[in-house]
């Protein structure tokens, strides 16, 4: 038997900060030998002795590391924030399942993201952009509170020279030198306004921006079933066994964290 | 069906204490023994034997992670048979092909269950509700019924092997087995529970739930005595030597069981939570797993400090009451 | 009795001056607590001697109205604990006091507080229901018997009676002044103790459990109660409800304006353990 | 070599530990001084805690009645150590092991006289055994 709970032990590569307010921190790790995953997926980082949490995976299948970019909010999410190149943490994943990019082939990809919920959304659209010739057109509508809380924007910025991309960046405010959209991320979506037919649509975002983004998305007229979104929840053992994360008869850390909106309309409000 | 003498089992069990775990009831709780136990319907369930209240499950010392040694196996002694078939609840979840519990698996997969027949049921028993009753075997390697100063034995090899095969049993046994049960079946409440896990799912929004939880103080005890019940917490604790990584029972009527870092709180009162418990035992259980997560055990029911009964819920909910 | 109970309540409802009542009910095994939404239900208001969860643990559910609470004295000494820490508002209850008659356990023997209650009758009610019954004068025989033994055997009792402790937290959740907001066992930074069942750990707890309690805790005994693993902790409170009363002169809820003993001081405490 | 966890208030008796250096007092490093605001500011969730971790004793110190900083803390110190106290005699952990004092900003030799009483106090005892953090 395999045991799910032993993280592997892997060397930071680089740690930096992405905001200026120094809330978020992006650390590269080793990726370990074998580890393969899909966008979307999570991994459980140790930081030994302080405890274990849940984290997006940033980087692209591809790319020869994992990227992680965490908030510092909590107690492990703090010692994350402490870490310097070269130190060790334990890793364990890919866990939970990723953004179903089987059913996006031959597809139109719009992606809507605010905050730095981006992180597994730069590891779809890279893997989406790896194969290009598979999919439609692909749409990223990307806001933040502000242009430094954007996470990965000099690699947005470079993006956005590609012809085959359409990328909308937004902050809430005006700011010196800030020449893309102003206003909040359901306001530019409705004034990109893409088509949803042939559409499928992936949205992570703050509780918030979903909750206003979600009426602009039915006027659109994205069906459910074509909506997929990423949900936190307190997690801890991450395999779907110490019971906290549940969302009715699912755990978001097995059975998601992705799920289509479709789906989440069938189950309790405890999210 | 076999009959052993008390006597010869009682000794061997202290023998097997040797190379074995032994847990049984004991001033009332399951807990480690040497072999002794009680006749007793225990406070703290079977579950303590496999799903302990503290485990450590990994170490990390000197830059590696160690995972925590296998112990001796485990013979759990003496339960009643709805601990023993909670057991087997419990394994329901952890057994999971991609994700496997080794913990729990493999104390499981060496350990032996061993029940007694539960021949004076308490008045807040409900197990024959949920297709199991006092003489089930369900669970369990063996079940020993006392008459006089044998046991009746319903086991399988594993048991027989241990404890030896003891003599065929009589033609009266047999008559004394089937009229006790009945006997004990028929002091037990049966609630209907008919599609209950869809009836529940139906009124998940329904204003009653606030009723049904507001007496609830959000207190761990129905779901820390449990047999069925396994949520867990992991905490890392610093030693001497490095970290211990643990893992601990947890409750889902605890505020901070799903509060998280930024404050949010996903199940914020006692609704969303008593709610979550319910759910859990009487619809995600037997969607997930075709089973029932609960064995009408009644700790539940007795040990509430403010009386919250289950069979109460379930009556309303199941739209019997 | 019961019949008074549910005049005062249906009154209260009448005239306006509750919403929301909390009382006991019959529950399947002994009372259980009800809320009462309408007056059409004071029906099923009960009182007798399983009534022992303190009521007042309800109450901060239900801020900003207009609540009832049927009250024994030391629930409603409860209630004005609450009132004088700034939890509730006087004007928001109305405390429909019960003189108790003692509370039983299910073998029918008085539990340890009632047999030494000092105030069975509420000091603060709106309305009393029955006779006013007089306490016993309280002089914690319990805890000077407890006070006279060796050290080593005090501290093994003490030991022995947290490691029965699986750390529920029902003594926690059934006690009315438990209300913060995060419980110092919750804390991960500070982790003040570790989880789990180690004795010194559980030590703590019950320490600090009962620390939090001086000059607070009114003597219910709904915490020892709620306990399923029967774990005293009576003892501990009852001590601390002791010292306070011989160093500070202080009982607790007789008095919603007073201010509680460790949020005040007096220049003239004793201080003999100062070097 | 005994540990003991002081809590020393910023004005008073931190500066009276101050002046016992500056003064060339002879004291011994037993104390690990950890200086807070006021004894006031000093929850007894800490001397739980420094015990608890393994500490040999715990030591508050403060401003004289009085003299306090901040006119009262104090006072209310001196209720909260008084239950601590008790209650910690009362389950029968060892006496000894706690102490408070009043020591002023210019009591340099007082403060020295007290560590000194400590450490006096505190090695009569045997090694800690209640109330310990497991750590292996």
């Amino acid at each position: 038997m395999k045991n799910p709970y032993l993280p592997v032990i892997v060397k930071v590569k680089r740690a930096y900060f992405e905001s200026d307010d120094r809330s978020l921190k992006t650390i590269d790790v080793e990726k370990p030998e074998g580890f393969s995953f899909l966008p979307g997926q999570f991994c459980e980082i140790s930081i030994f002795g302080r405890g274990e949490a849940p984290f997006g995976i940033a980087s692209a299948p591809s790319e020869d590391f994992l990227r992680f970019t965490i908030n510092k909010a909590g107690y492990v999410t703090t010692a994350i924030h402490w870490l310097e190149e070269g130190d060790e943490i334990g890793i364990r994943g890919p866990l939970g399942n990723y953004y179903p990019v089987e059913l996006f082939e031959r597809k139109n990809v719009l992606i809507v993201s605010g905050g730095f919920a981006f992180t597994t959304l730069r590891s779809l659209l890279l893997y989406l952009l790896e194969e290009r010739e598979r999919y439609k057109n692909i749409i990223l509508i990307y806001g933040a509170r502000r242009p430094d809380l954007l996470l990965y924007r000099e690699e947005l910025f470079e993006l956005e020279k590609r012809e085959d991309l359409e990328i909308h960046l937004t902050v809430d405010t005006e700011f010196p030198g800030w020449t893309r959209h102003v206003g909040f991320v359901p306001q530019v979506l409705e004034r990109v306004n893409p088509p949803a037919e042939d559409t499928y649509l992936v949205m992570c975002g703050p509780p918030a921006m979903i909750k206003f983004t979600l009426p602009v998305i039915e006027k659109l007229g994205f069906p459910p079933e074509r909506v997929f979104t990423s949900l936190e929840r307190r997690m801890k053992c991450g395999i779907g066994k110490c019971g906290r994360c549940n969302i009715g008869p699912y755990y978001v850390c097995r059975d998601g964290p992705v799920f289509s909106l479709d789906k989440l309309r069938t189950l309790p409000r405890e999210y | 069906m076999r009959r052993i003498k008390k006597e010869a089992i009682e000794k061997k069990l202290k023998e097997l204490a040797k190379d074995y775990r032994i847990f049984a009831p004991m001033n009332g709780d399951v807990k480690e023994t040497g072999g002794e136990f009680e006749e007793c319907f225990p406070r703290l369930s079977g579950k303590c034997a496999f799903l302990p209240p503290e485990e450590e499950i990994l170490r990390y010392k000197d830059g590696k992670v160690e995972e925590t040694p296998e112990d001796k196996p485990i013979i759990l002694f003496g339960i009643r048979p709805c601990d023993a078939r909670a057991i087997s609840l419990i394994e329901l979840a952890m057994r999971d092909e991609k994700f496997p519990d080794v913990y729990f698996l493999r104390k499981k997969e060496k350990g032996i269950i061993i029940s007694i027949a539960c021949k004076e049921p308490g008045d807040t028993c409900f197990c024959t509700s949920f297709g199991h009753g006092p003489f089930s075997t369900q669970g369990s390697d063996a079940l020993l019924v006392e008459k006089d100063d044998y046991y009746l034995v319903l086991g399988n090899e594993k048991f027989f092997k241990l404890f030896g095969e003891g003599e065929e049993a009589r033609e009266e046994d047999k008559e004394y087995f089937e009229e006790a049960k009945k006997r004990a079946e028929e002091k037990i409440e049966k609630i209907p529970v008919d599609n209950l896990g869809e009836k529940l799912l139906s009124r998940i929004e329904d204003p009653v739930w606030e009723k049904i939880s507001r007496k609830c103080l959000n207190c761990g005890a129905c779901t820390f005595l449990c047999p069925t019940c396994y949520c867990f917490d992991i905490q890392d604790l610093e030693r001497s030597w490095g970290v211990s990584r643990r893992r601990y029972w947890d409750s889902c009527m605890f505020s901070i069981y799903t509060k998280e870092a930024s404050g949010h709180n996903p199940r914020p009162t006692h609704r969303e939570r008593v709610r979550n418990r319910i759910m859990h035992k009487f619809s995600y259980y037997p969607y997930l797993y075709g089973e029932f997560g609960c064995t009408g055990c009644g700790r539940c029911v007795v040990y509430c400090p403010v009386n919250f009964d289950i069979r109460e819920v379930l009556k309303i909910l199941g739209g019997s009451g | 009795m019961i019949e008074r109970i549910r005049e005062e309540a249906r009154k209260a409802f009448e005239e306006g001056k509750i919403e929301i009542l909390i009382g006991f009910g019959r529950g399947t095994l002994r009372a259980t607590p009800i809320f009462i939404e309408k007056k059409e239900d004071v029906d099923k208001l009960i009182w007798d001697d399983t009534c022992w969860i303190n009521l007042a643990t309800y109450l901060r559910r239900f801020r900003g109205k207009k609540t009832g609470i049927v009250a024994k004295g030391c629930d409603a000494r409860s209630v004005v604990a609450l009132i004088a820490e700034k939890q509730l508002k006087r004007e928001d209850v109305y405390i429909i006091g019960v003189p108790c008659q003692g509370m039983k356990n299910e073998k029918g023997e008085e539990f340890l507080s009632c047999r030494y209650c000092e105030y069975p009758t509420p000091p603060v009610y709106d309305v009393l229901v029955g006779e006013k019954r007089e306490g016993k004068k309280e002089n914690y025989p319990d805890v000077s018997e407890f006070e006279s033994m060796p050290p080593e055997k005090r501290w093994e009792f003490f030991s022995e009676e947290a490691k029965k402790c699986i750390r529920c937290y029902a003594c926690r959740e059934a006690c009315p002044m438990c209300y913060c907001e995060e419980c110092f066992v919750d804390s991960l930074d500070p982790r003040w103790l570790e989880p789990g069942l180690s004795l010194s750990s559980l030590q703590f707890w019950h320490l600090v459990r009962a620390y939090h309690q001086a000059g607070r805790c009114s003597d219910c005994g709904a915490c020892e109660r709620a306990c399923p693993m029967d774990v005293k902790i009576l003892y501990l409170t009852r001590k601390l409800n002791k010292e306070v009363r011989e160093l500070f002169g202080f009982v607790t809820g007789l008095d919603p304006e007073a201010l509680p003993p460790l949020g005040t001081y007096s220049t003239e405490d004793k201080e003999e353990f100062i070097l | 070599m005994k540990k003991v966890i002081a809590f020393l208030c910023n004005w008073c008796s931190y500066a009276g530990a101050d002046l016992a250096g500056v003064s060339r007092f002879q004291y011994p490093p037993i104390t690990r001084t950890i200086r807070v605001p006021c004894s006031g500011r000093v929850n007894p969730l800490y001397l739980f805690k420094a015990l608890y971790e393994g500490a040999d004793a715990v030591w508050v110190s403060g401003c004289h009645p009085g003299d306090c900083h901040y006119q009262t803390g104090n006072y209310y110190a001196r209720r909260r150590f008084a239950i601590f106290n008790a209650l910690m005699e009362y389950v029968g952990f060892e006496k000894g092991r706690v102490f408070f004092s009043w020591i002023s900003a210019s009591e340099g030799k007082k403060f020295a006289e007290t560590v000194k009483h400590i450490k006096e106090e505190v090695e009569k005892l045997p090694p800690r055994q209640k109330f310990l953090r497991e750590n292996d």
